[in-house]
């Protein structure tokens, strides 16, 4: 396993440095402009001379080398020397972002705690709703609960979570005003009444999202419980006498987690990729609004950090997923 | 032993819901079992044997059947006598696995793959004996002993793949034995199973039910078998019991005329001694009496030549996959079929039988070697000559369910060669395919059919058509019966024959069956490791085998004759060793020793002893 | 009494990247700015320039502007210190204009520093800035929030090439202002506290301020004026129902400044026809083929019924115009008569022009259709106001295709594009614009001749609509000459009305405020469209409901 | 093995789970055929099986039943969806407006009408593009092994793409030469499918990959080759029938996500002219007017969660039919 996992990290080197390149020959291609939030007050001449000051005079491949070099040695130089005092990196230009000027990787490392917390979050639960409802649903096949779950799911998955976002905020918000509509990133929690204050801003995105990701790995996870209550060793654990509680939860769930796990790993990525929409609604700012802001205003460099750091995610994850799988099921082996 | 059974079924019906309609899988049976005794139910395939059984521990309701009529009286450990069919669920759960234990049919299957073998077999101890988990442990050793598994101690933390099939048979009989049951079901536990393995499983079988006084319940369509364990013989039909018996009394004095067929359709080893030359078993169904012409070929000149065929597959690994092993599938084998006549291949699992037939069509790329097909070279080939080259040699595959589309109509599964090789206009073909399916004896409404509204045997004909199609020298047959049960079996066998005799095709036959070996061919290798160990005609090799692992083989076939058990605690077998080498590994060439004319046993190498 | 009325609350939907308004010329980054920094005067809500960090405004009765008008000499108040308690010196004033006029740094405001030669300290009071030609309005350095005062001291290794470096100080700039930033979350939160060292002992009145960033207009003005979580709401631009909705709450309320703001139509007077070699394409090689037509353009104009556009787009934050100057008073004409709808009118127009209705309600003459295609960014309202227009125009026998663009590229001027309102690949394109501080010379200058975007200036020109009238440039040469103040406004009033009524290149639409809502608990706001509209933040105090 | 299983679950798997508790053999053949009539052309036995499917044929009346809403309503309720009745504007129900005006006082029902039109065209022809493009890849890589680690590279590459510039690309790229060649709505409505179905076969694309890699073992396959079929019968035959059934899966999640992207690329000026009223945009326009105009959230929604829900049983409903083994019991 061990050098399935090397080899496989061998081969996304390269699969990663050709995706950085897409990525920035498409960012490079696609129209828009840094400067685009400039008022039209500001006379050419001097948009030509804000354009020039970052950078983006020179030719597109002397900048995406630099990127690179910035991305794999600058970068890494410098937090090294930010955690152990050392003096490796010596000023050396980081990446820096178009829009406020600041190292992109400052600000990203400012969004995650936010990202985490409620995307991360609202996936935890989403996953804990999903499971027993995948359970249940699978083991009543066809009842009405199952039919329901099915239905409710369904709608779940079709509503656009600016839809579900604002309707949440119109009634808890505004109407009953249980919890905040505006997320404070400021917040730090180091009492009983600022985590009480955590959470009741946490709670209608965390609510949206989960809602979302419920119904998608409910369905999964259903699918895959049937798979397996039909299988034979099921047969085996109910002839031993067992109870149908121990042979649910314990023989089938254990078998049928297995491809849920890998997919509930894949869909690790899109956590930190943020959930843009939703973020928007509840002013959350995590990765998704930094995404979304650096989009629209031509933000390259954050534009394509992000997008490669998610690109590395998407590698990442991949992989723990096949190694998970491997994990989990004593069967595979890796050659 | 006192007479009061343990068990008695009385008038036991089972129904199951269907989006067709109620469907009824056991219509009328009754019988019983007394302590100590092994009662076996045979009957083809779908009679309702693994029904009922099911229905005595009640688990046919969790696959949507319901016992609609009948009792299914038990005498519990407390000698307190219930109706199983109206227990609750917490009573039967009390029964399960504590006082009746069943052992299935797929050791594959049957056993949960992510949990320890372990893990699995102190469940039920801790659920019915409330033992502590160190107690149920050592009781867990204690049994693996029992059923004389090798390194009992390492085996209890190992998953049920890292075990050989006959192995994880051995953990699922332990499991059902856990908390020794009076009751034991045996659902055809030995099917799956090579013969020496079987017979391993059967002996165990036997002396659990001899030492500790187990009533049997044993469940087959083998013939052979149910001679070797039954006491008494309950013959199933369509649903219903049709006959009843002891095992002597069914085998020499069957009544019913499905009980002779039965009989009839079995290939015992021996029958063929002093043959000349294959023949069709005699059906009753046939309508044709007197003795079937055996298949002599007048004058047979080589079709096929085999030289040095050698297969191997790569292990890959580490960082860059290189090939760190290989296995050496086929090591060495050299072999010739004339035309209209039949070679078989018999083995063990995994010695390599299915790959040496692949590799004559190149479905796998043999590494060395010549195979020379009516003067072509088929190795030599390019693949656009490899594709013609395979209009003369058709596969039939071991597995009737997984070897035909089932998202095809029988029609255009048996068009696909003709199609392929752009044969005949649309309406030619339709005449051939009608005639094919005449061949095959199959209705020409079937063709309209998928392949799951087909029995086994009948989905075994559509492969044979299929492979009819395009009109083929050679046919190898992989496992073509293996799967099949014995009645059909022996219609497929028959088919094969004749067509054999009509159309003058050689096969290679693959098989890990004896009898049925030794029923249908002309010329027989016996393969181990790779390498074919012994070589000559059917009687050079049946009835004067001379490598001690034909020896072996002949021993472990079980043999359908209730006088003559075979069954024996000695019988053990070892396992055959890992055909994987290292890449350096030199495989030396196979050297044969010629005991009479055309008959060679291997000498060197010496892999068995 | 300073901080005595705990935090405000300020969204702001579109987040701040920076404090620092040299590094972008982004409105919201301006605001932001306002908060700490501030430069030597300001505008008031009525446009008067009014001093902050000076004793008093340069004039030439005082002898601050001197007689030729090259120089302005502006004295320093001597109570001002910096938030970290230096004091604030000439030489921070002369270190900011080298900061933005470095030739390497892009500094964002650089405009405001045009045509000066030299910014001097005569002593650590006064400051001396030099032009190279006379100015009859020299207030655009230093005045208004775009061009705050930096401490030399905080910035002075942050110049040219090395300015993106510096994030601590771009984030956390050192300011004379009421407040001083504590936590600075690009894009998403400030943080900000009352400056101890403000001048005014008793301002400002919050002890702190939450700029909160992120979601939507309507986002953010639900959070004023119905759950009450904020006390402001930036840049609240919402159908005018909607907002009645939220006001009902009786939380806050929506007003609007108005500034120089027009929404306008401008028609393309040379052909954007994608059949025309790229190059050529809405250069003046080639005049539209209708368009160039002076009847079909008045007749466009004739058939919009502004007064709609407002009720429905923009309520009590716009008002209908048919001017492009609108504002200051002097300079705005007295021209009404678009203001009244005339379809008939507009149809016999057209008919006298000799475009007859074809059988398809198209007009036409020599086979030239009047097919349209009609251009915008994306927004409710511009969108609502595109399909109103299409309508009247269908009427009038104009086919109109609407097109919209993402924000970010229309605005975005990139060459590369061909969507950018620059390329103008389109016959009518409508979007709004105003001018900095209360000259709208330069404004009005913006539609000579060579100014067209052409390749030759990399589409870099201002003339969006292709305007080119010998009479108009000579005017805008003649308008720099021009001292006296109402002949100026005088000229400027002519040069508007050629643009928009002679002519109707430029179609004004809507004269439009920029709304903000507030609570009703926030008192001392005052809306100020002429500097950042939280001009006034260190008066604002929490009043009692 | 990497990838998930099939995605959603498998209606066969329980038909098969309720066969196999009894008979081991994983498909032990009901011994009796079923006597059936000898010639049945396999459209009508899918339809018979379909319509067995109680979830899937009232999903089918409904779908039905708004196809004909969207296509032949306009031909009954003939208010033009753009025309712009400002003094009826946000007016209520009544018999001219029967479900009211939106604020510009264009007729709702007649938007709804026009909306669905497109909403169901771009769901459809996105979701078809994005299947085929998914299955392809998904067969190819899963049946050829040498091209498995490439095109599996390529799928995390497509992955990892930002969306938006993608999409700004593709518009600022090919819409004047797709309006020129198809007219401004048609050569949009293309650009929108391909750049929706461009981005969203990846999903398919893993998961028929699997399922190939899992066919590839079976012995038909084998047996297939053995009768000499070439490699494109191959796929052609035997192996896209054979991974229909996830890729039912896929599609009928696939409309879903193409209607509610078509709606977020409007807004984000990339869809079609914005006065072209497709359900995506009626619902997002309307948001901020919820609280005062609900039903103009209610009716959009509705009726895009209802035509998922139907797609999503008709989806059930067909892959039981389409699959033999599960139409023969
Ligand atoms: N879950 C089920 N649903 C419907 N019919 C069933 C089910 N299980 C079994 N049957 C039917 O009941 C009958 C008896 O099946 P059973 O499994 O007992 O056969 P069997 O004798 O064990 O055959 P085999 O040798 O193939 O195991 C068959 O006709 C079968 O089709
Ligand atoms: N594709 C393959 N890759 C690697 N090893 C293989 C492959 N196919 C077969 N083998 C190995 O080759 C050996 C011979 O396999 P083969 O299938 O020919 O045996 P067999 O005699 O047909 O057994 P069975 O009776 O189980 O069908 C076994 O050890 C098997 O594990
Ligand atoms: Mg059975
Ligand atoms: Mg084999």
């Amino acid at each position: 396993m061990l050098s399935f996992t090397l080899r496989r990290l061998l081969l996304a080197i390269p699969t990663l440095l050709f995706i950085s390149l897409v990525i920035f020959l498409l960012l490079e291609a696609s129209p828009g402009d840094p400067l685009g939030d400039v008022p039209l007050t500001v006379p050419p001449e001097v948009r030509e001379r804000m354009r020039a000051a970052l950078g983006l005079g020179e030719p597109w491949p002397v900048r995406y080398l630099l990127w690179l070099k910035q991305f794999f040695w600058v970068e890494p130089l410098y937090w090294t020397d930010r955690w152990f005092g050392t003096d490796f990196s010596q000023g050396a230009q980081r990446i820096i972002s178009f829009q406020s000027r600041s190292p992109v990787f400052d600000v990203i490392a400012q969004r995650i705690p936010q990202t985490l917390t409620v995307v991360g979050m609202s996936y935890v639960v989403g996953i804990l709703i999903a499971i027993p409802i995948g359970i249940l649903s699978a083991y009543k096949q066809y009842s009405w609960f199952d039919q329901i779950g099915t239905f409710i799911s369904m709608i779940g998955f079709s509503m656009p979570t600016f839809f579900t976002g604002v309707v949440l905020i119109i009634i808890f918000a505004v109407n009953l005003q249980w919890f905040p509509s505006v997320y404070n990133t400021t917040l730090e929690v180091n009492d009983w009444d600022s985590f009480l204050q955590q959470v009741r801003q946490m709670v209608m995105p965390v609510t949206v999202l989960a809602l979302y990701n419920a119904a998608q790995i409910s369905r999964f996870m259903r699918s895959s419980m049937l798979d397996n209550l039909g299988q034979d060793y099921v047969r085996t654990a109910r002839a031993k006498g067992l109870s149908e509680r121990k042979v649910v939860l314990k023989h089938v769930l254990r078998n049928s987690l297995i491809p849920v796990v890998t997919v509930i790993a894949l869909g690790l990525p899109a956590v930190f990729g943020g959930a843009i929409i939703t973020e928007q609604v509840f002013r959350v700012n995590g990765l998704g609004q930094l995404l979304i802001s650096a989009i629209h205003a031509n933000d390259i460099p954050m534009v394509l950090t992000l997008t490669f750091i998610f690109a590395i995610l998407i590698v990442v994850f991949t992989l723990i997923a096949d190694i998970l799988y491997g994990v989990l099921d004593p069967r595979i082996r890796y050659d | 032993m006192d007479d009061k059974p343990l068990v008695s079924i009385e008038e036991l019906r089972v129904e199951f819901e269907t989006n067709d309609g109620v469907v009824v899988g056991v219509r009328d049976v009754s019988f019983t079992i007394n302590p100590g005794e092994c009662v076996c139910v045979v009957g083809e395939s779908g009679s309702g044997k693994s029904v009922s059984s099911l229905s005595l521990m009640r688990l046919v309701e969790f696959g949507g059947g319901t016992i609609a009529g009948g009792k299914l009286m038990f005498e519990r450990n407390d000698g307190q006598v219930v109706d199983l069919a109206t227990q609750s669920g917490a009573a039967m759960r009390d029964i399960r696995g504590n006082q009746i234990g069943m052992i299935f049919q797929e050791p594959m299957t049957a056993l949960n793959p992510v949990f320890t073998v372990g893990d699995q077999l102190v469940e039920g101890l801790i659920a019915h004996r409330g033992l502590k988990k160190h107690e149920a442990r050592a009781r867990a050793l204690e049994i693996l002993r029992q059923v004389r598994i090798p390194e009992p101690e390492r085996r209890l933390d190992q998953y049920p793949h890292e075990l050989s099939g006959g192995m994880r048979q051995r953990v699922v009989i332990a499991i059902a034995m856990a908390c020794e049951p009076r009751l034991l079901i045996c659902d055809e536990p030995t099917t799956a199973l090579d013969v020496t393995i079987q017979a391993e499983i059967l002996a165990l079988i036997d002396r659990l039910k001899r030492e500790k006084q187990i009533a049997v319940l044993f469940i087959t369509h083998d013939m052979a078998v149910v001679a070797q364990m039954a006491d008494r013989v309950v013959v199933m039909y369509r649903g219903d019991k049709v006959e009843e018996g002891t095992a002597v009394e069914i085998f020499e004095n069957p009544q019913q005329d499905y009980t002779k067929m039965l009989l009839a359709a079995v290939p015992r080893l021996g029958e063929m001694t002093g043959k000349p030359a294959p023949e069709r078993l005699r059906l009753m169904t046939d309508g044709t009496h007197g003795a079937p012409e055996p298949i002599i070929v007048k004058d047979p000149k080589p079709l096929l030549t085999v030289r040095n065929l050698t297969t191997r597959f790569a292990v890959k690994g580490g960082i860059l996959r290189r090939t760190v092993a290989r296995v050496h599938a086929v090591e060495d084998v050299s072999f010739t079929i004339n035309s209209g006549e039949t070679l078989s291949l018999v083995g063990e699992s995994g010695c390599g039988k299915s790959t040496c037939g692949r590799s004559l069509l190149r479905l796998v790329e043999p590494e060395s070697g010549t195979v020379d097909l009516g003067g072509t070279d088929i190795i030599g080939l390019s693949q656009r000559d490899l594709r013609r080259a395979r209009r003369d040699m058709q596969m039939i595959f071991q597995d009737p369910f997984a070897s035909l589309d089932p998202h095809m109509k029988l029609y255009d599964q048996v068009a696909e060669p003709m199609e392929n090789y752009g044969i005949g206009s649309k309406s030619e073909r339709q005449d051939r395919i009608a005639a094919l399916f005449d061949r095959v004896e199959l209705p020409r409404s079937y063709m309209r059919r998928y392949p799951h509204e087909m029995s086994g045997g009948q989905r075994q004909r559509i492969a044979i058509a299929r492979a009819l199609a395009l009109n083929p020298k050679l046919i190898v047959a992989d496992e073509a019966v293996s799967a099949l049960d014995v009645s059909v079996q022996a219609q497929v066998l028959n088919l094969l024959m004749e067509l054999q005799q009509d159309l003058g095709i050689s096969m290679l036959f693959i098989s890990h069956d004896m009898a049925v070996v030794e029923r249908v061919s002309h010329h027989v290798g016996v393969m181990y490791l790779g390498r074919i160990v012994e070589m000559g005609t059917r009687a050079q090799v049946f009835e004067n085998p001379q490598h001690s692992y034909t020896r072996q083989l002949m021993l472990a076939v079980p043999v359908a004759d209730p006088r003559q058990k075979k069954i024996s605690e000695d019988l053990t077998f070892r396992p055959i060793p890992s055909p994987m080498h290292p890449v350096d590994y030199v495989a030396r060439p196979s050297v044969y020793r010629e005991v009479a004319p055309g008959h060679r046993v291997l000498v060197d190498p010496v892999t068995h002893s | 009494e300073r901080g005595s009325d705990g935090q405000l609350g300020i969204v702001m939907w579109q987040a701040p990247s920076t404090m620092n308004p040299y590094l972008s010329g982004g409105t919201k980054e301006i605001i932001a700015g306002s908060l700490a920094l501030e430069p030597l005067a300001g505008f008031d809500a009525e446009g008067a320039i009014y001093p902050r960090l000076v004793t008093e405004i340069p004039s030439l009765e005082n002898g601050g502007i001197s007689e030729d008008m090259t120089s302005v000499t502006w004295t320093l108040r001597d109570d001002i210190t910096w938030s970290d308690g230096t004091p604030l010196t000439a030489d921070d004033v002369v270190f900011t204009a080298d900061y933005c006029m470095d030739p390497n740094g892009g500094c964002s405001q650089l405009a405001k520093f045009e045509g000066i030669t030299a910014v001097e300290a005569v002593d650590p009071q006064t400051v001396r800035i030099t032009f190279a030609s006379p100015r009859p309005d020299p207030f655009s350095a230093f005045v208004g929030s775009q061009s705050p005062i930096l401490q030399k001291a905080q910035f002075e290794n942050c110049m040219g090439a090395n300015a993106p470096t510096c994030t601590d100080q771009n984030f956390g700039p050192i300011g004379t202002g009421p407040f001083r930033v504590t936590q600075f979350l690009t894009n998403d939160t400030i943080s900000l506290e009352a400056n101890p060292e403000y001048r005014d002992p008793a301002k400002p009145a919050f002890a702190t301020v939450l700029v909160k960033g992120g979601g939507d207009a309507a986002g953010a003005a639900r959070s004023v004026l119905e759950t009450g979580e904020f006390d402001y709401a930036w840049n609240t631009q919402l159908a005018p129902d909607v907002i009645a909705g939220m006001e009902a709450a009786g939380l806050g309320q929506v007003s609007a400044a108005f500034g120089s703001l027009v929404e306008r139509i401008h028609v393309n007077l040379t052909d954007p026809s994608s059949s025309l070699p790229e190059g050529e394409r809405s250069t003046a090689a080639h005049p539209h083929p209708f368009l160039s037509d002076p009847a079909v353009r008045q007749a466009l104009s004739m058939a919009i019924d502004r007064e709609l556009l407002v009720e429905i787009g923009y309520g009590t934050s716009g008002q209908a115009t048919c001017n492009y100057v609108p504002a200051p008073e002097s300079w705005a004409s007295d021209n009404t008569d678009c203001l009244t709808q005339d379809i008939e009118g507009a149809n016999a127009l057209l008919e006298e022009a000799g475009w007859t209705m074809g059988g398809n309600g198209i007009r036409e003459k020599d086979g030239v259709q009047l097919n349209m295609v009609f251009q915008t960014s994306v927004n409710a309202v511009r969108q609502d106001f595109q399909a109103l227009i299409k309508q009247w125009w269908s009427e009038i026998g104009v086919e109109t295709e609407l097109k919209t663009v993402d924000a970010s590229v229309f605005f975005g001027s990139d060459a590369g594009s061909p969507d950018t309102l620059q390329k103008f690949y389109a016959d009518v394109q409508m979007y709004a614009d105003n001018f900095d501080g209360n000259n709208p010379a330069p404004y009005l200058a913006k539609h000579t001749c060579d100014k067209a975007p052409s390749p030759a200036n990399q589409w870099q020109g201002e003339g969006i609509s292709r305007f080119c009238d010998p009479e108009y440039d000579r005017m805008v040469s003649e308008l720099d000459g021009i001292i006296d103040a109402e002949e100026r406004a005088q000229m400027g009033r002519t040069m508007n009305d050629m643009l928009t009524k002679d002519s109707n290149a430029i179609i004004p639409l809507v004269y439009r405020g920029t709304a903000s809502a507030h609570a009703n608990a926030l008192g001392g706001v005052q809306l100020n469209a002429w500097d950042s509209e939280i001009w006034n933040i260190a008066d604002w105090t929490r009043v009692a409901q | 093995m990497t990838d998930t299983n099939t995605p959603e679950e498998r209606v066969r798997a329980l038909h098969a789970a309720a066969g196999n508790a009894a008979t081991p053999e994983a498909a032990s053949p009901p011994v009796v055929p079923p006597p059936v009539a000898a010639t049945r052309s396999q459209w009508s036995d899918v339809w018979r099986q379909f319509r067995s499917h109680r979830g899937a044929m009232l999903g089918l009346v409904i779908f039905v039943s708004i196809i004909l809403f969207v296509s032949v309503g306009p031909l009954v309720w003939t208010t033009d969806p753009t025309f712009v009745d400002i003094r009826a504007r946000n007016s209520g129900f009544s018999l001219t407006h029967p479900l009211g005006t939106d604020q510009l006082g264009r007729d709702l029902l007649a938007r709804l009408m026009a909306g669905g039109q497109v909403s169901i065209a771009v769901g459809l022809t996105a979701m078809i593009i994005a299947i085929t493009i998914g299955s392809l890849i998904g067969v190819v890589s899963g049946y050829f092994r040498r091209l498995d680690g490439p095109l599996m590279r390529l799928t995390e590459l497509f992955l990892a793409l930002p969306l938006l510039p993608l999409l700004l690309l593709m518009v600022t790229l090919f819409r004047e030469p797709l309006s020129q060649t198809f007219g401004p709505a048609l050569g949009i409505f293309f650009l929108i499918v391909t750049a929706i179905g461009a981005t969203s076969w990846m999903q398919a694309a893993r998961i028929v990959r699997g399922e190939v890699l899992g066919l590839k073992e079976r012995e038909f396959i084998l047996a297939a080759r053995s009768i000499g079929t070439p490699a494109h019968r191959m796929i052609t035959r035997h192996i896209l029938p054979n991974v229909l059934s996830p890729i039912m899966v896929a599609a009928t999640l696939g409309i879903a996500t193409a209607i509610i992207t078509e709606s977020a690329l409007s807004f984000l000026g990339l869809g079609f002219p914005p006065d072209f009223p497709t359900w995506g945009r009626l619902l997002f326009d309307a948001v901020d007017q919820m609280v005062l105009y609900p039903w103009r959230v209610i009716f959009p929604g509705l009726l895009i969660s209802l035509t998922v829900l139907c797609v999503n049983y008709i989806g059930d409903g067909l892959r039981d039919a389409m699959d033999p083994r599960i139409r023969g019991r």
